[in-house]
């Protein structure tokens, strides 16, 4: 199947300290050269600890940051080197689900003007219309018809963030992401989001890109899970082998952290050595090696190359050379 | 050395925004119509009299060379000369700029020296009498055109018809200014040793002080009170109640210590404000210092002397403005520049 | 969750700041004193005994008393007549001056804040500069250099109040930027000028109302200031702040000249300041839901 | 509760103890409260009388205003001159020096230093160049014995040698000269002459001390020290006057003077004086070029309830354009007086039946403008005039009239000599239109002729009747509205004896006679 939208050696830093004089400008490395694909109609999720750069992979994709280099591909198109005019037209066709839906809805404008906002910008609808699009993508989501001229404040979390999925769903997009959308939700309330979305997948036939931290949320919902460790994706891989045969170390220890509900299985577990290293000082060679229990001289010195170990499964370590 | 990078920076920083300070008041005080040399000619003057002086002050050059000559002069840190007063500017400076100063640091001290303790009361006293008072007395102060207030309460009650202080000026007449070291009387006095003069400079300075520092005055009570009450509610300072730490050692010690971060913010931004404000309290109260000077130099269109005293307290607002931000981190650690 | 009602949206949210409003003494008491100080100067026209313009000379400088109630000026004039006209000049001042600075301001900042980088340097570098001069010597050279009338010496003021408002809005606007709902706008096809016009001015909002409501009086006040060395308002209009420079001169021997119109400057910038602090409780959002 | 009552208590306390402020000076201090600081103390550079103040004191001049029965006169006698002679053309003076006066260095007063002076003052150019700038050449005769010779025969040449602009200066301050300054730089900040004073402190802002020189030669003046005092509120000035923290009040607003006449330790001494003011009406822009025009605003005018309100009736109306006082004044010369009827139809005949818009400039420069200004609107508008009223910027107003871009516009004058050619020549000769004079821009022909003859002969009866037909013509012009001629209102305190006011010498004073009890 053809990729609807693909990331080829995409890198993205952050300035964080201006230069001055003799002090040379800080930069923060948050994506490095990261690869990715997403197939038309699959549900790929990306895990990783907080600060591993999955949300900015996420924001790049969307162009609402500008990624340094590497490309963005949506249908074989690159967006990153599109004109600003170009890509809104094609804007309609990637949307997004972002955390917190509180603040990812403007308090000051109601269900009806949020919701409806990407078609009046996009494609100048207004008035009856728009009206009626809004009350047909709110009933999709599990709204009713009397809700669309309150604010977002009078509304639950569970309701608010289904009005974030009607309006990322409003313009028939082709791909979605969805950037961690459960987890400022209650357990009860993520269920019913996650069976939302998945819902929707599919009726409508839509692409996701899912990002978490949470493994049991992102097997829940992916078809296809890559694992982001220090703004590098370490490993892809299909869902049922990527908790069959978990490959890289690092997913080893995901897993392994992952709680379960059986007590037996504690001894599994495997314990990963020291704090996350800062962005700013990226260790050499694997970048996991200061915390990898299966580290070898190799590992410090060069960086592991890109190996298929099965059918579309892919890892970054030196232990499958 | 983190600071001092960031003192470095902050510096550099200063050049653009001085050297826009005098491209701003060279257009705005060239744009006023008008000719300086025809205002100090005096009235009859001849049109000869009046060409020599526009001479003899370059007034006759075209004005980009004029500004030009202005900012060269700057570089080598003169002002040029005062066209009203035929000196330097800088020796006008020196002559007046320490009055406005000592008027607006002795105002900070008592903005400072009874804001705080009112604010500390009025938060200790949460909704109760003394609280009342000081948020109606702040109330007041915001709203309170200084010149009123200096003209009504002060010149006219406690010096015409109290006689308790003494009326204009820095001095009384049996007092010869003391050796000007910093300009500021109050402190060339004890330097000099000379403590009547010293008494007879602060009984002079008090009424223009208090006038001045009363709008301010009522923005740090208001401030040093609402902060108090955020702190003297939170975990730790309940933890040391509870610990049976004495209320009056709590207050201080603890609560005080936080809200003084929001109080050096707001004493540094007042700074620029109360050089302002100075120019109506130094007219009301006779004050020898730098507004009247402006005044009169805007009214007589004297360039050189706009030029220099603007300048000037663009400097000293922005140089105040960068030590507030070091004391800043200086009061708390957690900021990293 | 509220009961639903058939109000308009915009209507309930007005209704709920009315309500708060209302349960706040002070803000009440500040609202009341403008109220009653607007409705003056709205009706000075019925409400004034006397013309505020004409001379009678012969009455000049009379005390207060049952035929002028706070007495008569040095032409003669009805002090309280125009006290009653002087509210229109001095409320119109501030609304103006608030209108541009507050207008202006808010954009300018919006747009450093936004843009970041060299745009929110170079604003802010140019707002520095406006900001490291006394405000009263600004605007007294740019009254002088305009030539002093009501109309310039209100541009002057207002130039002088911009960089309060940028200082502001620039702050908001920088942590209104970063709100998912900002990177959902440009997901659903906003523009930068349409963001910064839809999404950061009106949540900057509430914050410019209410430092609109606590500069009105200082505007009265600066205003009032220029009119004091005499580049406000012209006569024979009167203006508070040049009653009271006028009324100076007679301080001693005549109190009430300047007595007056200095406390209902002083009344008016109590109102605002009390409603602008209870307007910032009241507009806090944290408070509102 | 009872920290409460204690502050109260303390406060109480406290005020009991603060015995009320006593800042008064000692019987050989005279303190003098002025509203303007001094601009520069160089009698070469400055046009200021409130420079003149301190300058004037420390300097002697040629030749002096007599004193005649303890009034100030306009007539000249001998100071540093002993004597002079004049050629019969006028045009060649000289000048027996008086010997034995001498400057602070020992330095002798002398011919050499009377050129030096001169030369010094007109090589500057600026303003005071022009009082004595009818020289064009001095010869050295001998050492106490100076030849002047004037460009022209001019009638007030002797009345400009008592101006501040023709104060003897010691050539010895040439030592400080920079930079070919003629040490204009250091003359600036300090005096160097024969006078009875000198001056040895001037603090910026707050005040100027003169010290008395015991060993003048005309005499040790009364009192030790003068001290000027800046105090730019005339209310500060009148609560010091009151509370004798100063001794003379100067420029006291004229509605605080009644208050001041009660209290028991102030007198209030009133002078005529010949500082006019008037208004100047643009004679060169239509439509006010047309003299039914201007009769008609002058005949709006009311005088008398301007004298007697703004003025407080410390005033009287103006007969003509040579004041009350200087000689060459007409007492039964034509003047306007209030007379709204006949404005109103000199304003129907000039074609204006049905009304006229003008505009009034004037700035802050007297506090008594805004109240006239008032008035003259009101005034006009009684014959069908709206006047509107701009106040602006002084340095914008001198430019405007210099420009003739105005209308109408309020000015004050004072002479600097005794002569009716600081008013006649000033004020209509048409060479001098703008700031140097003629502020109407008045052309007469026949005006011109007779004020020029005026000034270039030395006669006085002939002088006299020249200026007099001169101002015939010029009251049916009607190039300016003469309104009034002020009364110096000078309030001391009551143990202030000996101080004399000459109308020449506006803001200066005879200290060296001033005694205090």
């Amino acid at each position: 199947m053809t990729p609807v939208i693909e990331t080829r050696n995409l890198v993205k830093q952050f300035r964080i300290a201006d230069g001055f004089l003799w002090r040379r400008p800080k930069r923060l490395m948050a994506v490095d050269h990261v690869s990715l694909m997403v197939r038309r109609g699959e549900t790929l999720g990306l895990v990783g600890e907080s600060g591993s750069g999955k949300s900015t992979v996420g924001n790049c994709l969307l162009r609402l940051l500008k990624a340094n280099s590497g490309r963005v591909l949506f249908n074989g198109q690159d967006i990153l080197s599109m004109k600003e005019s170009d890509f809104h037209r094609i804007r309609g066709k990637l949307q997004v689900v972002f955390q917190d839906p509180q603040s990812s809805l403007d308090p000051r404008m109601t269900v009806q003007k949020i919701v409806g906002y990407p078609l009046r910008l996009q494609q100048g609808i207004t008035g009856r219309s728009l009206e009626d699009r809004v009350m047909a993508v709110l009933k999709d989501v599990g709204l009713q018809q009397e809700h669309v001229d309150r604010y977002p404040h009078e509304f639950s979390g569970g309701q608010r963030q289904r009005i974030g999925i009607a309006r990322a769903l409003i313009t028939g997009p082709e791909f979605i992401v969805f950037d961690e959308p459960t987890s400022a939700l209650d357990v009860s309330v993520q269920a019913q989001i996650l069976n939302l979305i998945g819902g929707l997948q599919k009726a409508h036939g839509y692409t996701y890109l899912f990002i978490s931290h949470d493994l049991a949320v992102v097997r829940h919902i992916s078809s296809r899970i890559a694992v982001m460790y220090l703004g590098s994706v370490v490993e892809a891989s299909p869902k049922r082998q990527f908790f069959s045969n978990p490959c890289h170390p690092y997913t080893k220890a995901l897993i392994a952290s992952v709680p379960r509900p059986d007590p037996l299985h504690r001894q599994n577990l495997a314990i990963l050595h020291g704090d996350v290293p800062s962005p700013l000082h990226i260790p050499t060679g694997c970048r996991f090696h200061p915390r990898c229990p299966e580290v070898m001289a190799i590992c410090r010195k060069t960086p592991p190359p890109h190996v298929a170990v099965g059918n579309d499964h892919w890892v970054d370590c030196h232990l499958y050379t | 050395m983190r600071i001092l990078q960031y003192i470095l920076r902050r510096l550099f920083y200063m050049i653009p925004v001085l050297f826009g300070v005098t491209i701003l008041v060279f257009v705005i005080s060239h744009a006023i119509p008008g000719d300086p040399a025809k205002m100090i000619a005096g009235p009859k003057a001849s049109r000869q009299a009046i060409e020599n002086i526009r001479k003899s002050h370059g007034l006759d050059q075209p004005l980009p060379i004029q500004y030009i000559r202005f900012v060269t002069g700057l570089v080598k840190g003169d002002l040029g000369v005062s066209i009203r007063n035929h000196r330097p500017v800088t020796h006008d400076l020196k002559d007046f700029l320490p009055a406005t100063l000592e008027l607006t640091l002795a105002s900070i001290v008592i903005c400072l020296g009874v804001g705080i303790p009112l604010g500390i009361i009025s938060a200790v006293h949460r909704n109760r009498l003394p609280d009342h008072f000081t948020r109606v007395f702040s109330v007041f102060g915001v709203s309170m055109p200084v010149f009123w207030l200096g003209l009504m309460l002060l010149l006219l009650l406690f010096y015409r018809n109290l006689g308790w202080l003494p009326g204009s000026g820095r001095l009384d007449i049996d007092f010869s200014p003391p050796v000007h070291v910093t300009g500021l009387y109050l402190i060339d006095s004890l330097l000099d040793g000379q403590f009547d003069t010293f008494f007879n400079a602060a009984a002079h300075i008090l009424l223009p002080a208090f006038c001045l520092s009363y709008v301010y005055l009522a923005i740090v009570t208001r401030i040093v009170r609402s902060s108090m009450i955020e702190v003297l509610g939170q975990d730790f300072i309940i933890t040391a109640r509870a610990n049976g730490i004495a209320e009056t050692a709590i207050v201080l010690k603890h609560a005080f210590k936080n809200s003084l971060i929001p109080t050096v913010t707001i004493t540094g931004l007042s700074f620029g404000e109360l050089l302002g404000g100075a120019i109506l309290t130094e007219t009301i109260f006779g004050w020898p210092g730098m507004g009247k000077y402006v005044v009169d130099s805007v009214n007589y269109l004297d360039f050189p002397a706009i030029m220099g005293f603007t300048l000037i307290v663009a400097l000293v607002y922005v140089s105040i403005n960068l030590l507030v931000d070091v004391l800043y981190a200086f009061l708390n650690p957690r900021i990293q520049y | 969750m509220k009961p639903k009602t058939n109000l308009h949206p915009k209507w309930r949210e007005l209704k709920l700041t009315g309500r708060l409003l209302r349960s706040n003494p002070t803000a009440m008491a500040g609202l009341i004193i403008l109220v009653a100080m607007g409705l003056m100067a709205l009706c000075a026209g019925w409400l004034a005994p006397y013309d505020p313009i004409k001379l009678s000379l012969g009455e000049r400088l009379q005390p207060p008393g049952a035929v002028h109630w706070f007495g008569t000026d040095e032409m003669g004039r009805d002090i309280l007549s125009r006290v009653m006209f002087g509210a229109r000049i001095s409320l119109r001042i501030g609304f103006v001056v608030i209108c541009i600075a507050g207008g202006l301001g808010s954009v300018i900042g919006a747009v450093a804040g936004y843009y970041g980088g060299r745009v929110d340097n170079i604003i802010m570098r140019v707002m520095d500069v406006i900001l490291s001069f006394p405000s009263l010597v600004l605007a007294m050279a740019l009254a002088a250099a305009m030539g002093p009338s009501l109309n310039n010496a209100i541009m002057a003021v207002a130039f002088v109040m911009i960089p309060k408002f940028a200082r502001l809005v620039r702050g908001e606007a920088l942590s209104v930027k970063e709100m998912p709902f900002i990177a959902a706008a440009r997901v659903s096809g906003a523009r930068n000028r349409w963001i910064i016009a839809h999404h950061i001015l009106p949540n900057c909002l509430n914050s410019v109302i209410v430092l609109g409501t606590l500069t009105l009086g200082d505007t009265i006040l600066i205003a009032a200031s220029l009119s004091f060395i005499g580049l406000g308002a012209q006569p024979p209009t009167p203006e508070w702040g040049a009653m009271i420079s006028v009324g100076r001169k007679f301080l001693l021997d005549q109190w009430w000249y300047a007595t007056f119109p200095g406390l209902f400057i002083l009344t008016t910038v109590i109102g605002f300041n009390i409603l602008g602090d209870a307007l910032r409780d009241i507009l806090d959002p944290r408070i509102r839901r | 509760m009872k920290r409460w009552i204690g502050i109260v208590q303390m406060v109480f306390f406290l005020s009991l103890i603060g015995a009320p402020w006593v800042g008064a000076a000692g019987p050989d201090t005279l303190v003098v409260g002025v509203s303007s600081d001094i601009h520069t103390l160089d009698s070469g550079v400055s046009s200021d009388n409130y420079d003149w103040r301190q300058i004037y004191p420390c300097y002697d001049r040629l030749v002096k205003y007599k004193v005649i029965n303890g009034k100030g006169s306009t007539e000249v006698e001998p100071q540093a001159a002993e004597s002079w002679s004049v050629s019969d053309d006028g045009t060649v003076w000289t000048f027996k020096i008086r010997k034995g006066m001498a400057f602070d260095d020992g330095t002798a007063l002398d011919a050499t230093a009377v050129k030096f002076s001169f030369e010094r003052t007109l090589k500057i150019g600026k303003g005071p160049a022009d009082n004595i700038g009818a020289i064009k050449a001095m010869r050295i005769v001998d050492p106490y014995t100076l030849e002047v010779t004037l460009k022209n025969a001019y009638g007030p040449f002797l009345q400009t040698l008592a101006t501040d602009g023709a104060n003897i200066v010691n050539p010895n301050i040439m030592k400080h000269e920079k930079g070919g300054d003629l040490a204009q730089a250091w003359l600036a900040e300090h005096t160097d002459g024969s006078g009875p004073f000198k001056l040895v402190e001037w603090t910026r802002g707050q005040r100027a001390v003169l010290e008395a020189k015991s060993n003048y030669w005309g005499g040790a003046p009364k009192v030790k020290k003068v001290v000027v005092r800046f105090m730019a509120e005339s209310a500060d000035r009148r609560m010091a006057l009151e509370r004798g923290d100063i001794d003379i009040a100067e420029n006291i607003l004229i509605d605080q003077i009644p208050a001041l006449e009660k209290n028991p330790d102030v007198a209030v001494q009133r002078y005529p004086s010949q500082l006019v003011e008037y208004v100047y009406i643009n004679n060169q822009k239509s439509p006010l070029d047309n003299p039914k025009v201007r009769q008609a605003l002058c005949y709006a005018v009311d005088y008398q309830g301007i004298i007697d309100y703004v003025l407080q009736g410390n005033g009287v109306q103006m007969r003509g354009p040579v004041p009350k006082g200087m000689w060459g004044h007409k007492s039964d010369l034509f003047q306007h007086t209030l007379d709204a009827a006949k404005a109103k139809s000199l304003l129907k005949e000039a074609g204006f039946g049905s009304g006229l818009n003008l505009t009034l400039i004037y700035s802050e420069r007297r506090s008594s403008w805004e109240q006239i200004a008032t008035i003259l609107q009101s005034n006009f508008a009684q014959i069908g005039v709206t006047l509107k009223l701009q106040l602006m910027a002084n340095p914008t107003l001198r430019d405007r009239v210099d420009k003739g871009d105005f209308e109408l516009c309020l000015g004050a004058w004072s002479p600097d000599f005794a002569d009716p050619f600081m008013f006649m020549n000033f004020w209509f000769d048409s060479k001098l239109w703008g700031l140097p004079g003629n502020r109407s821009f008045y052309k007469n022909d026949e005006v011109d002729a007779l004020i020029r003859k005026a000034a270039s002969i030395a006669d006085q009866g002939q002088r006299t009747q020249l200026y007099q037909k001169a101002q015939e013509i010029i009251m049916d012009d009607a190039p300016y509205i003469f309104l009034y001629q002020v009364q110096t209102v000078v309030p001391m305190r009551k143990n202030v004896h000996g101080y004399v006011y000459n109308p020449m010498l506006e803001s200066m004073y005879n200290f060296e006679s001033i005694s205090k009890e």
